[in-house]
């Protein structure tokens, strides 16, 4: 398997937790990635609404390199990172005047159609759900679990092709795999506000709060998700959100990548689960406790 | 050796002014095997028609030009005044110096040279001319009527009262379609099976009319006049005639549970001996062997025959094939409603409170299952607000089908209407796109529903249903009022959109009809022949075609019937002579020509010798189904197949005649 | 150079066809007088098994055989088929010509093979300047349907990219009107109309051949240049969406005509506006067979 | 010289059906339905277009083989002009897609043995476009009369 692996600057950054996670359960799994040499920011969120040509050209640079290292898919596991990418290769792939401007401001050729993953894509797909499913040491039952997708992983439907955009499962299914029980509710692909957090942080609250109270209401014991924007809303925000609508919420966020790590028996020290701002303990507990029962 | 004459129409000045006809004349005598050279100020007019019906006769014609006016103008008066002198009509060839000369060219000389021109090349053509007879066809007068909704039942009963026997072939164990199961009737609010049943009754009684229900058409093959059509009667595990349809035996049934009623759209169960609703026509349960004890779990149960009082209960009836000749038929397959699980935003399945139009009308209909009381399926409690979302489906080509459904505005305003009648006190909200309120009495409707019952609509799409604290909140827009808008409704009613029938396209193929990309059948002429098929002798109605209302509906069921009876009002089916003529002696059978013929006309066909041995295998042209189009002869590699009228060495002669 | 191993696998094979009865008759290579070239045989005893050969000469494409009416009349054929050859026979089931089931294929894996007149020569060794055009740009080495497979023990052609196939389609394209009428209007004068290119297709099985029709006469039967050109258009339309490229025309035509510049271009054409590859698939519709409401339209007004 | 010819052209009455392209013969294949019927229209709206067209009628864009245009030329036709209903409007429903098809290969397959593509035109007109088929003849026969006075294809004697 030929994997390139583009981390994108939140998973050497802010959410350092969601690239040691990963790194450990591949680790377990004996799955080989390699970064790609030199790479650059996607792009996320800034490009795309100042500069067409540069929203493609920055997506384009890593796509070409990993092509020119013989890659033909690529995993980029912040769902802003893997949008971007998609992005970029859908219009690539269906504007041939845009691809020569492209390749010749890159002074590089980009011809294949490369694959790009999200990490849901990654492990549902790449991975698959029976390697998952050995994986799991330590059953994660008696755990309810909210998958929270935000919406990058899924939108805009005709460049993502993955999952149902209005009812995506995926995640759900990972969740599943570790034995914890899916929860369901109403607000998994409402957006958590993304980059207003800086902006308009009440924006954010708002709807950062929508989607944690009604998770709350759905009596889950926690959220994961799969990228490091709606992770950062929904766990660094979350003490302002009880302050504000004056409602304890208490729900670690943890990184679908982490929850896997819990389960395949992993210290939760070595998947920098004690690096957010919820802390899990109550949660680590309930795990140790439901494996003590057994 | 031929004898051709050549008339040339002056057209009082029409032609003349402009083409000097004395010239064309002259120089259609020249040419050998024409023997009559004339012209004459109008051929068309009487005395033109009888001179050149004297001269066929006098001079002993083998073919006639007649330099004038466009053949789609004339030709047909021509070939009669031919016929009439006992020559074959397709001797007749017009070379068009009116449309293509003297009106459209100016200088004289140059406009008589072309259309001398024109005049040589029909004489070259007239010259090669076969006779061609009219092909006739015979009828077999019984028509077949696949389905047996409104429109099926419509056509059947027209064709039956117009003394010709009718086949009906209904998939279900009931016929009715999709009417039965609707409540009240927009804009009149009759109530649908108050006028429906009687129908279905006239259907089933009819001296003319064999219903075969619980049965579907498994293969046709053959063309108008002789369609051969094979039905399998499902095995009912009841004898028809001797039940009563007296109960007894789905009371005794133990299986009363867990079968979701296909009726009520699941909103109710039935049990494994079923009359699908109590008005059915016929009034025979249906034994569903999928779900029965008695053949899940080896024969043990049989309380249903116990019960029976005419013991007419047979757990060993078979599938039976019935093969049938029919002259025409008629496909009436009607519509299903899309799956609405693609708008997971909705949530249809996930909340048992967001249902689809048609569900409603089953919890309206008195004989639905809360006998017309309307009830939430999750906990029966009556809604006070309900919330109906039009276009679900309909007009979103990104998700559903680009095309209108047509009839849910008018369903809307109509739940909308009932809604309030039997809940008072409560409220509606309506999200549309658009209004389309057509016909008569309709825009009426749709504002009683407005003004009068107190509906509130709003224009926009909604963009989320969730569920929270035993309410349904939907999310939409108000684009009217440019704001977004949350409704916590009891209750979400879903307008979904219509789609053909299921396994229609396959119908089609069977049939060699031609569908459209979503599946409805196409017309022959969306416009001029909106009854016929693409293949003679098949026509269509009912929602098969495309979205349409009940009187729609009944007014396409009628079209075809009286096309049907218009056919059978003779005794044989004629088809113009131009048509596909295969050289079974060359023909080594690639069957190019079969792939390209939109008709299905061609055929394989065996040559065998006196011992019944295999010699080969060729092309065979249907006389019945070929139009005469020239696909084939376009397709033919050696050149095997012609069409007679516009053959290969007729179209080298015209060439030939313009060589310069 | 025919190797043993090789021709050992392939003389069970026929032997156990014949023997079991499942086909009557197998169609396949022998060894000629002249050891550069391989003349087609015709095996109907399994204990003539042994004739069977290949090698890089096995130059012809034996499933023109298929549509002549005295091998038609064994029922159930064996042949022995290259990659290219074996598309033939794919198109011929397409065409409802043959039947899969009256036909076993016998696939035989191929790196080229070597051009006549280079093999006259003495040449045995295929490499990239020694085989045809067609295998320099052959996709199928490995025949796409096959019933039995024999691997090839022939080292595998090895390209240095500076033998370009065809390349004369691209210098034709190039020219202008007058110019390509020039060429062709010289090539096709040397036509004698033998119609050998006919005989020698698999795919010109019609039984009476459009230029054998003289109502009308769709092409003037003198060689002349007119009638000339007439008929090298006509087949090559014929062909058009149907060629699978073996090159058999070509090689058959006396005068050296360079068919297959048209037959190549003509497959490059219906490929790039259709998107069709004759002969790769027998559930195929043929590319003439069917239409797309979206099919090239720019060309009409 | 190419001067002097056209002016004796113009000294002398127009020779019909000349072989030179100063009054080029132009053959137009067409559908019944759709194509003769807008011809038709033209003649019934009096309008005015050039004559050195002659017309045969054919049931089908389906009907009219490639090879019809080959003859055209070999017998002195200068310019070719295919025409019939648009797509979707077929009469027989799929005839014209079927040609189109073989019309795209055809036409490739004449300007690759050197037949002057501006000499074979295919359009569609339908039974209203009266004034499109106005336009196509005069555009083509201009275009034809605008090519060098010597055909080049291949299918005429030298």
């Amino acid at each position: 398997m030929k994997l390139a692996y583009y981390p994108g600057c939140s998973l050497k950054g802010t959410s350092f937790e969601y690239e040691v996670s990963l790194l450990k359960i591949l680790e377990a799994m004996n799955i080989e990635i390699k970064e790609i040499p030199d790479w650059n920011c996607c792009g996320a969120s800034a490009a795309h609404s100042i500069n067409h040509n540069l929203s493609v050209a920055l997506p384009a640079r890593n796509l070409a390199i990993a092509e020119k290292d013989g890659y033909e898919s690529v995993l980029a596991p912040c769902a802003a990172c893997s949008n971007r990418l998609k992005n970029a290769a859908y219009e690539l792939k269906n504007d041939d005047i845009l691809k020569k401007k492209i390749t010749d401001s890159l002074e590089m050729p980009y011809d294949s159609e490369m694959s790009i993953n999200n990490m849901l894509e990654f492990l549902i797909g790449t991975v698959g759900k029976d390697k998952i499913k050995s994986m799991v040491k330590k059953p994660l039952s008696g755990l309810k679990v909210a998958s929270y997708y935000g919406c990058l992983l899924v939108r805009p439907p005709k460049v993502m092709q993955f999952d149902d955009p209005e009812n995506p499962v995926t995640m759900d299914e990972l969740v599943a795999l570790t034995g914890a029980e899916p929860v369901d509710y109403s607000f998994k692909t409402e957006c958590c506000g993304a980059i207003n957090s800086l902006s308009k942080p009440d924006v954010v609250m708002a709807l950062t709060g929508n989607v944690l109270y009604d998770i709350k209401k759905h009596g889950a014991d926690l959220v994961v998700v799969a990228c490091p924007l709606c992770h950062s809303n929904l766990d660094v925000r979350q003490r302002e959100i009880e302050r504000k609508y004056d409602e304890k919420l208490g729900l670690p966020v943890l990184f679908i990548t982490e929850l896997l790590g819990l389960s395949f028996g992993i210290d939760p020290k070595d998947l920098a689960i004690d690096g957010h701002m919820v802390a899990a303990d109550r949660v680590l507990k309930k795990i140790e406790g439901l494996a003590n029962q057994r | 050796m031929s004898r051709i004459g050549v008339f040339v129409c002056w057209c009082g000045s029409n032609i003349a002014g402009t083409v000097d006809v004395e010239k064309v004349r002259e120089e259609a005598a020249k040419i050998p095997g024409v023997v009559s050279a004339l012209d004459y100020k109008y051929m068309c007019s009487d005395p033109g028609q009888n001179s050149l019906r004297n001269i066929i006769k006098e001079k002993n014609l083998t073919g006639i030009v007649l330099a004038a006016c466009s053949p789609h103008m004339h030709e047909n008066t021509f070939r009669k005044a031919a016929a009439k002198e006992g020559l074959n009509p397709y001797f007749v060839e017009i070379a068009n110096i009116r449309e293509q000369v003297s009106w459209v060219h100016e200088d004289k000389e140059r406009a008589t040279a072309k259309a001398v021109d024109l005049m040589k090349m029909m004489v070259e053509k007239v010259k090669r001319d076969r006779p061609i007879e009219d092909v006739r066809v015979p009828l077999n007068k019984k028509a077949l009527v696949i389905g047996g909704g409104i429109a099926g039942i419509q056509a059947a009963l027209d064709i039956a009262n117009g003394g010709v026997e009718v086949i009906l072939v209904e998939k279900e164990p009931s016929i009715g379609g999709r009417m039965i199961q609707l409540d009240e009737t927009f804009p009149t609010l009759d109530c649908s099976s108050c006028i429906m049943t009687p129908k279905m009754v006239e259907a089933n009684q009819h001296p003319n009319i064999k219903l075969y229900t619980y049965s579907e058409v498994e293969d046709i093959s053959g063309y108008i006049g002789n369609f051969k059509v094979k039905i399998k009667k499902k095995a009912r595990s009841v004898v028809e005639k001797d039940c009563t349809g007296c109960g007894e035996c789905w009371n005794a049934c133990p299986m009363h549970k867990n079968v979701k009623s296909e009726f009520n759209v699941n909103l109710s169960e039935r049990t494994a001996i079923y009359v699908p609703f109590p008005q059915a026509v016929p009034l025979v349960p249906v034994l569903d062997r999928s779900v029965c004890l008695h053949f899940k779990k080896g024969g043990k149960c049989q309380k249903c025959y116990d019960a029976c009082g005419p013991k007419c209960i047979n757990f060993d009836l078979q599938d039976e094939i019935i093969e049938e000749t029919v002259g025409a038929i008629v496909a009436s397959t009607g519509y299903d409603l899309m799956d609405t699980s693609m708008y997971g935003e909705y949530g249809y399945g996930k909340y048992k409170d967001v249902i689809s139009g048609l569900q409603f009308e089953r919890l309206l209909s008195a004989s639905g299952p809360t006998e017309g009381v309307i009830k939430r399926p999750s906990d029966g409690k009556t809604p006070q607000t309900i919330v109906f979302v039009q276009c679900v489906g309909s007009r979103d080509p990104e998700k559903g089908v680009p095309y209108c459904s047509k009839v849910c505005c008018m369903y809307t305003a109509k739940h909308a209407k009932l809604f309030a009648h039997k809940v008072h006190g409560s409220q509606s909200y309506v999200f549309y796109i658009d209004i389309r309120s057509t016909s008569k009495g309709y825009e009426e409707f749709v504002r009683g529903t407005m003004e009068q019952d107190g509906a509130i609509y709003l224009r926009g799409r909604v963009s989320k249903i969730y569920e929270d604290e035993g309410k349904l909140i939907v999310k939409g827009a108000d684009t009217l009022s440019g704001n977004q808008v949350e409704i916590a409704a009891d209750m979400v009613v879903l307008a979904t959109g219509v789609i053909p029938k299921k396994g229609s396209d396959k119908l089609a193929q069977m049939l060699g009809i031609s569908y459209d990309k979503y599946g409805f059948f196409t017309e022959s002429h969306p416009k001029l022949r909106p009854a016929e098929s693409s293949t003679a002798g098949i026509f269509l109605a009912g929602m098969a075609q495309g979205p349409r209302d009940i009187p729609e509906s009944v007014v396409s069921g009628s079209a075809a019937a009286s096309k049907i009876l218009g056919l059978f009002s003779k005794n044989e089916y004629e088809v113009e002579g131009t048509i596909a003529n295969v050289n079974e002696a060359t023909c080594v059978a690639c069957f190019y020509c079969q792939r390209v013929c939109a008709y299905n006309a061609i055929s394989k066909k065996e040559i065998k010798d006196r011992s019944g041995k295999l010699i080969k295998v060729v092309a065979n042209v249907n006389p019945g189904l070929c139009t005469g189009c020239g696909a084939c002869v376009n397709a033919c590699f050696s050149k095997s197949i012609d069409v007679k009228g516009f053959m290969d060495d007729q179209i080298y002669a015209e060439i030939k005649a313009l060589a310069v | 150079m025919a190797n043993t191993k090789t021709d050992e696998k392939l003389q069970k094979i026929a032997k156990d066809l014949l023997e079991s009865g499942e086909v009557s008759l197998v169609i396949g290579y022998a060894k000629g007088s002249n050891l550069q070239r391989m003349r087609p045989v015709f095996i109907t005893k399994a204990e003539d098994a042994g004739k069977l050969s290949f090698s890089p000469h096995a130059v012809q494409d034996l499933a023109v055989f298929l549509k002549k009416p005295e091998v038609k009349k064994f029922g159930k054929i064996g042949i022995v088929v290259k990659g290219c050859d074996e598309k033939a026979v794919n198109a011929l089931i397409q065409e409802y010509q043959i039947s899969r089931d009256n036909i076993k294929i016998i696939g035989m894996e191929c790196n080229g093979v070597i051009r006549q007149n280079i093999a006259d020569k003495g040449e045995t060794n295929v490499s990239e300047s020694a085989v045809y055009d067609k295998c320099l740009i052959c996709e199928e080495h490995i025949p796409v349907l096959y019933d039995f497979l024999i691997e090839s023990e022939e080292p595998k052609l090895v390209l240095s990219g500076n033998v370009k196939p065809y390349s004369g389609i691209e210098k034709l394209e190039s020219m202008s009107a007058e110019e390509k009428n020039a060429f062709w209007a010289k090539e096709f004068d040397k036509c004698i109309k033998c119609y050998a290119c006919r005989q020698a297709c698999p795919l010109c099985y019609c039984s009476r051949c459009i230029v054998e029709k003289n109502m009308p006469q769709w092409i003037d039967t003198n060689s002349e240049e007119t009638g000339n050109a007439q008929w090298n258009l006509i087949r090559a339309y014929h062909l058009s969406g149907r060629c699978i490229g073996c090159g058999e025309c070509e090689r058959a035509c006396p005068v050296n005509i360079p068919l297959m510049l048209i037959n190549e271009k003509m497959a490059k054409d219906v490929y790039n506006l259709f998107g069709y590859k004759s002969g790769l698939d027998i559930n195929a519709k043929p590319v003439f067979g069917v239409f797309s409401e979206s099919d090239f339209n720019d060309f009409i007004k | 010289m190419e001067d002097k010819d056209v002016k004796k052209e113009e000294h002398k009455a127009p020779k019909h059906g000349g072989d030179n392209s100063s009054d080029p013969r132009i053959i137009a294949f067409v559908c019944n339905w759709c194509t003769y019927s807008g011809a038709d229209l033209a003649g019934t709206s009096r309008m005015k277009y050039s004559d050195n067209v002659r017309v045969i009628k054919l049931p089908c864009t389906g009907r009219i083989d490639p090879l019809f245009i080959v003859e055209a030329f070999k017998k002195g036709a200068k310019g070719v002009l295919v025409s019939g209903c648009h797509p979707g409007d077929c009469h027989y429903t799929s005839g014209n897609y079927h040609s189109r098809r073989k019309y795209a290969t055809f036409r490739d397959l004449l300007g690759y043995l050197g037949v002057d593509l501006d000499r074979v035109e295919f359009s569609w007109v339908s039974a209203s476009e009266g004034n499109k088929w106005v336009s196509i003849i005069n555009e083509f026969t201009d275009k034809i009369k605008s090519l060098p006075g010597k055909s080049t294809d291949i299918f005429t004697k030298k």
